[in-house]
């Protein structure tokens, strides 16, 4: 992480010709919805570009986040956007340790306030002052609180980082929340997902180092380019949907045959990630292709959307009121009828014979 | 509060609410029509095959001659719609799995592309017999606000599903949620409002055949 | 000959010719005519008294007793007032003397238990209970018409 | 509130019942019942639908017995029925309902309207909102006995005429007798065919008859007012009198409302079954037929076309026999349009014919019967009510159309075969 010269030559020097890079560019370009000539602009932009500072924070997380990025196939092109990069501050990844480490973190906010690019991963524990989750022993809101004022700008990645994530589940104990929360005056870009695709991060930044801005966002903060669409939208199975083909269980024909998903709790139609087409591993597979349906992992509390396994369709949670509630509408129903009769019984009781004098007024 | 979480209160608590009050009024409702009693005839029955309540209820399904050439737009609007409600509730694939959580019964739905199809209609003729209410000077002159309000209350959840569908105008889990909002809402309506002919029209049909049977009058 | 009951008084009647009978029914009417004033009902009877009327005037007459008649029915419901309905039933006794003949069967007969309808009618109107000589005086006329 | 308005309020509370509140919430104002109604259809003015003319009672039953219009009428947030409203609502509810009971028969969602005005008429009648014309009629039959005021001499000079003109007996107060005959004042005032041509036709048929000479007046006007308390007074007679005679069939006469009144309301009015039958007179003439003891000789060569009362057909059930006794004598018989069950009202019935107030609006509903009938090309008007029957003419008399009504059971009875005997017999008695 700390070669010189720009990185064009640093991927040379790992084996990576320039016609790969260009390559990536276009596709990276594609996925974004840039125009054709950004993939050249970027290619260029990406060769030349002054290797910002980069500060990783981790705060409530599992790691999965990193591990999505580090697992991308290597040596990916993916993994290697970071040589664009100085990564200068990155637990998990870093060599430095304890107090070296918090060294480095303290001197590169010092060095480049203003400049240095903030990625979080990992929600915000607000309960005890933020105690549930701290660092060389200061907590992560703290620690935000001083840190995220003088970023340039705050990339929140995964679910938790983004939305609060499973950390925020209910009955949320830690009083997790969302960088979002926490910081209200930088611009933020969240990258949900449980974990986000590391084409997503990597574009992310492609684009911030290209533009020096951040990609077009939509309402939650999330790149339009990449959350523009459901999974049930781009989903290879959609077909099964449109026809009432569905699995009914998870080794059923219809499961063998690749049937829908919908029934068995597939949360494709209420999840915008590109899943679908930009797909895991190198491109080779996503949850749905391997018979799974989406769980919505890349939405805001879908830990608590009503269950992985109930379809978009059904109650989210069990329903408690109804039992008492026909128990009431009987017992009003049987009220009303005894009133009803006691007043048809006094209407007849009052019943004088009319007669003739009655026709006139 | 975010689109999916308003979604899952919908799904959640808002189902529960609504689903409740329904029951609830149903039950009371139902209680109070049907509890009111009536006198037995005493006058000696005429029969007469094909007249009873139980034909009535499924005669007064079909036209009486000459009516649909007098109301065309309220026969075949009326139709249009009726049958298009009930295939959009009750053959949509998600509709049927909501009804087989809650009561355990399921069958076979249909393409969602026919489902499109039948609500666009449904839609259509809806707005038909708006307008047909809104000119017609028996109609108009019946309407209160109750009438324009019932319409818009069951408007709503087809119009709110099919945007949904076809990704219209909003996020799809927002429209989603609104739809399954809306369906709340008629639902909470339902037994309070003249949409309870849902339940009663069966009834009132079975009295009106059995009055007229004990005269031999097939009606 | 002399007739002194219904059936002769009917099979007398019965052997006329279409003109006759139309004769007789005026005959019987006028008897009651006092009964009634609505001068369609009177201009009908005069009309059926001339035996060369056209059948162009028979219909224009017809249509205004009918209207006569119709116009002075006792409504459902509605009092009856018998001295009116005296009246209604000349107005259908003169409606039957100037009825095409092919619509009208045996019109004379008809005219005739009409005539005797506004008699009773009158008598029960003046409180005289139902017993009058309506009958008889027919009988007469007739006997005199055919022993010309 | 007044006292009258009061006692309306609770015999209104009284009379609703189950199949009603099912009627109210069923209603969704799709105003089909309006085309179903002639004063609608041929007036054109909305104020004629049917479900409009429950309003009152809608209301009543709605404050009344539904929780939540009790809470509403508790918070001030509904009006109460007033004297005022109910004598707006004479107009719907009497003047322009005949309760033909079309409407019942084409509500969608099955509302049995006809039936819900009948129970209103009860309150509107007791808290004074009747037409004067039938509550004068509604007085005439409690006090004199017949809504037209006859009595029984002017049915005795009837007789006699009818002796005279057939040469048969009509028998008085004959106790075993198979069948009472009942009449209705119109047949007594206006078509005294009618007693004649039963007089030849149990003749024929050989069968025992006999008339009730303190109830021989079939129509009951409580029933048309709306009010069950006379009603009852005024079916009381003919039970009496059958029970008293120990007939076996009383025989309603041709007279619609009477049928219905006498044959579906009576029962429940007295409040036990009959010890007697009743069948309208077209049922008796249709039992005969099927027995051969009805036999008709010749035809009417001109087309006829057949009037189907309301209440004898939709409200009273007796459909076919009318068009079997109509096929033995007609040879162009034509059915109009919406015959039998569908059948257009007069527009007279229902106590609108004894009604002034009535009387330009009914002109206006009879625009119906003038176009199917002049659908039909039909020469003859055939029909089985003395009410419709002067209804009819008096419709035809105003739009100027030339066609004769003429009374089923009199058709019948000009084609009954005169076989040598019974020749014989009329002129002995006569004699």
């Amino acid at each position: 992480m700390n070669r010189n010269g720009n990185l064009l030559e640093n991927l040379a020097w790992q084996g990576i010709s320039r016609r790969s890079f260009l390559k990536y560019c276009a596709t990276l370009a594609s996925l974004m919805a840039l125009p054709p000539t950004a993939g050249r602009a970027m290619a260029e932009a990406l060769a030349r570009a002054p290797r910002p500072s980069v500060i990783w924070l981790p705060f409530q997380e599992c790691t999965g986040c990193t591990e999505s990025i580090t697992r991308s196939h290597s040596p990916s092109i993916e993994g290697l956007i970071f040589d664009a990069i100085s990564l200068d501050y990155q637990e998990t990844l870093m060599a430095a340790a304890g107090h070296q480490a918090e060294e480095v973190l303290h001197k590169t906010v010092a060095e480049n306030e203003g400049r240095f690019v903030l990625i979080i991963d990992g929600s915000v524990a607000t309960g005890l002052d933020g105690a549930y989750s701290c660092i060389a022993g200061r907590s992560n809101l703290d620690l935000l609180r001083e840190v995220g004022p003088k970023a340039a700008a705050i990339v929140a990645v995964g679910s938790c980082a983004a939305y609060g994530g499973i950390p925020k589940a209910h009955p949320n104990p830690t009083g997790a929340v969302a960088v979002s929360d926490i910081i209200k005056d930088k611009p933020i870009v969240n990258i949900p997902g449980c974990p986000p695709i590391p084409v997503v991060m990597t574009g992310v930044l492609a684009h911030y180092l290209t533009f020096g801005s951040l990609p077009e966002l939509d309402r939650l903060g999330r790149p339009r380019a990449f959350y523009g669409e459901t999974i049930h939208d781009r989903c290879y199975r959609r077909p099964f949907y449109d026809q009432g083909k569905f699995a009914k269980t998870f080794d059923d024909e219809g499961a063998r045959q690749g049937w829908c998903l919908f029934e068995l709790g597939c949360k494709g139609p209420v999840t915008y990630n590109a899943c679908a087409h930009v797909k895991w591993n190198d491109g080779s597979s996503f949850p749905i292709q391997s018979g799974h349906g989406c769980i919505g992992c890349s939405e805001p509390d879908f830990w608590d959307a009503g269950g992985f396994y109930k379809a978009l369709s059904m109650p989210a949670d069990p329903l408690k009121l109804v039992a008492g509630a026909a128990v009431a509408g009987a017992a009003v129903g049987v009220a009303v009828s005894i009133a009803n009769r006691a007043r048809k019984g006094a209407a007849k009781a009052a019943h004088e014979t009319a007669t003739l004098a009655d026709l006139e007024k | 509060m975010n689109e999916l979480q308003f979604l899952t209160w919908v799904r959640g608590p808002g189902l529960d609410i609504a689903l409740s009050i329904f029951l609830l009024g149903v039950l009371w409702r139902l209680a109070e029509i049907y509890t009111l009693g009536r006198k037995a005839d005493l006058a000696a029955p005429r029969s007469r095959p094909g007249a009873s309540g139980w034909h009535t209820i499924l005669r007064r399904s079909l036209p009486p001659p000459g009516m649909v050439k007098r109301s065309p737009v309220s026969y075949i609007g009326g139709y249009i719609f009726h049958v298009g409600l009930a295939i959009i509730v009750f053959l949509f694939v998600p509709h049927i799995k909501l009804i087989e959580s809650l009561t355990g019964l399921a069958w076979p739905g249909l393409p969602s592309q026919v489902i499109d199809a039948v609500t666009v209609v449904t839609l259509a003729a809806m707005v038909v017999v708006l307008v047909d209410r809104i000119n017609k000077p028996v109609k108009r002159y019946l309407s209160t606000f109750e009438d324009y309000f019932t319409w818009t209350l069951t408007f709503l959840p087809v119009l709110t599903g099919y945007l949904a569908v076809k990704h219209l105008f909003l996020p799809y889990t927002t429209l989603l949620a609104l739809h399954i909002l809306t369906a709340e809402l008629l639902l909470i309506f339902l037994p309070f409002t003249k949409l309870f002919h849902a339940f009663t029209a069966w009834g009132s049909r079975w009295f009106n055949g059995d009055i007229n049977a004990k005269k031999g009058v097939p009606v | 000959m002399s007739i002194s009951n219904d059936s002769e008084f009917k099979s007398a009647l019965n052997r006329l010719t279409p003109v006759q009978q139309r004769m007789v029914a005026a005959r019987f009417t006028e008897n009651v005519l006092s009964l009634c004033e609505d001068p369609r009902v009177v201009a009908a009877v005069n009309a059926a008294k001339r035996p060369d009327i056209s059948e162009a005037e028979l219909s224009v007459v017809f249509q205004a007793a009918k209207t006569a008649s119709v116009e002075t029915y006792t409504q459902c419901g509605k009092e009856a007032d018998w001295r009116n309905q005296a009246g209604h039933f000349v107005a259908k006794a003169a409606l039957l003397c100037v009825t095409p003949p092919e619509r009208a069967g045996n019109l004379a007969w008809s005219a005739a238990m009409n005539a005797r309808m506004a008699r009773t009618c009158e008598t029960i109107a003046n409180d005289q209970g139902t017993e009058n000589r309506e009958a008889e005086q027919q009988y007469r006329v007739l006997t005199e018409l055919l022993n010309q | 509130m007044t006292a009258s308005l009061e006692k309306g309020i609770n015999v209104l509370k009284e009379v609703i019942d189950a199949p009603i509140a099912s009627f109210f919430a069923s209603c969704v104002h799709c105003g089909l019942c309006a085309e179903a109604c002639l004063f609608y259809t041929e007036s054109g003015d909305p104020k004629y639908t049917p479900i409009h003319k429950l309003e009152p009672l809608r209301r009543v039953y709605e404050q009344e017995y539904t929780l939540l219009g009790r809470i509403k009428k508790r918070l001030n947030l509904s009006r109460p029925l007033t004297d005022e409203e109910l004598g707006q609502w004479r107009e719907l509810v009497y003047d322009s309902c005949t309760l033909c009971g079309r409407c019942s028969l084409v509500c969608p969602v099955g509302n049995d309207i006809v039936y819900m005005i009948r129970r209103l008429r009860e309150g509107m009648a007791v808290a004074g909102h009747a037409p004067e014309g039938v509550i004068g009629a509604t007085k005439r039959t409690v006090e004199i006995g017949s809504p037209m005021g006859v009595r029984w001499p002017a049915v005795a000079a009837q007789i006699k005429h009818i002796e005279a003109d057939t040469g048969l007996e009509v028998p008085v107060d004959k106790e075993g007798a198979e069948y009472m005959i009942l009449l209705s004042s119109m047949e007594i005032i206006n078509f005294p065919e009618y007693l004649g041509a039963i007089a030849k036709i149990m003749k024929q048929a050989g069968k025992t008859w006999t008339l009730c000479s303190d109830a021989f007046e079939a129509t009951n006007s409580g029933i048309q007012i709306g009010v069950s308390d006379i009603a009852r007074v005024i079916v009381s007679r003919i039970v009496n009198g059958a029970e008293r005679l120990k007939v076996k069939t009383v025989v309603s006469p041709e007279c619609g409302h009477a049928y219905t009144a006498l044959r579906w309301e009576g029962p429940n009015l007295i409040g036990r079954p009959y010890t007697f039958e009743v069948l309208h007179i077209l049922e008796v003439l249709d039992q005969f037929r099927a027995q051969g003891l009805l036999k008709t000789e010749g035809f009417e060569e001109t087309r006829l076309t057949f009037h189907d009362p309301c209440q004898i057909v939709r409200r009273g059930g007796v459909i076919e026999p009318q068009r079997n006794l109509l096929k033995m004598v007609a040879k162009d018989f034509v059915e109009m349009s919406d015959p039998g069950k569908y059948n257009w009202c007069c527009g007279g019935g229902g106590g609108v014919s004894a009604n002034e107030d009535a009387e330009a609006l009914r002109l206006i509903a009879f625009k119906r019967k003038k176009a199917q009938l002049e659908e039909t090309g039909a020469k003859t008007l055939v029909t089985a009510c003395a009410n419709c029957r002067i209804v009819l003419e008096e419709g035809l008399e105003h739009y100027q159309m030339d066609m004769p009504v003429v009374g089923l059971t009199e058709l019948i009875a000009e084609h009954l075969v005169k076989s040598d005997t019974a020749a014989k017999e009329a002129a002995a008695q006569g004699a």
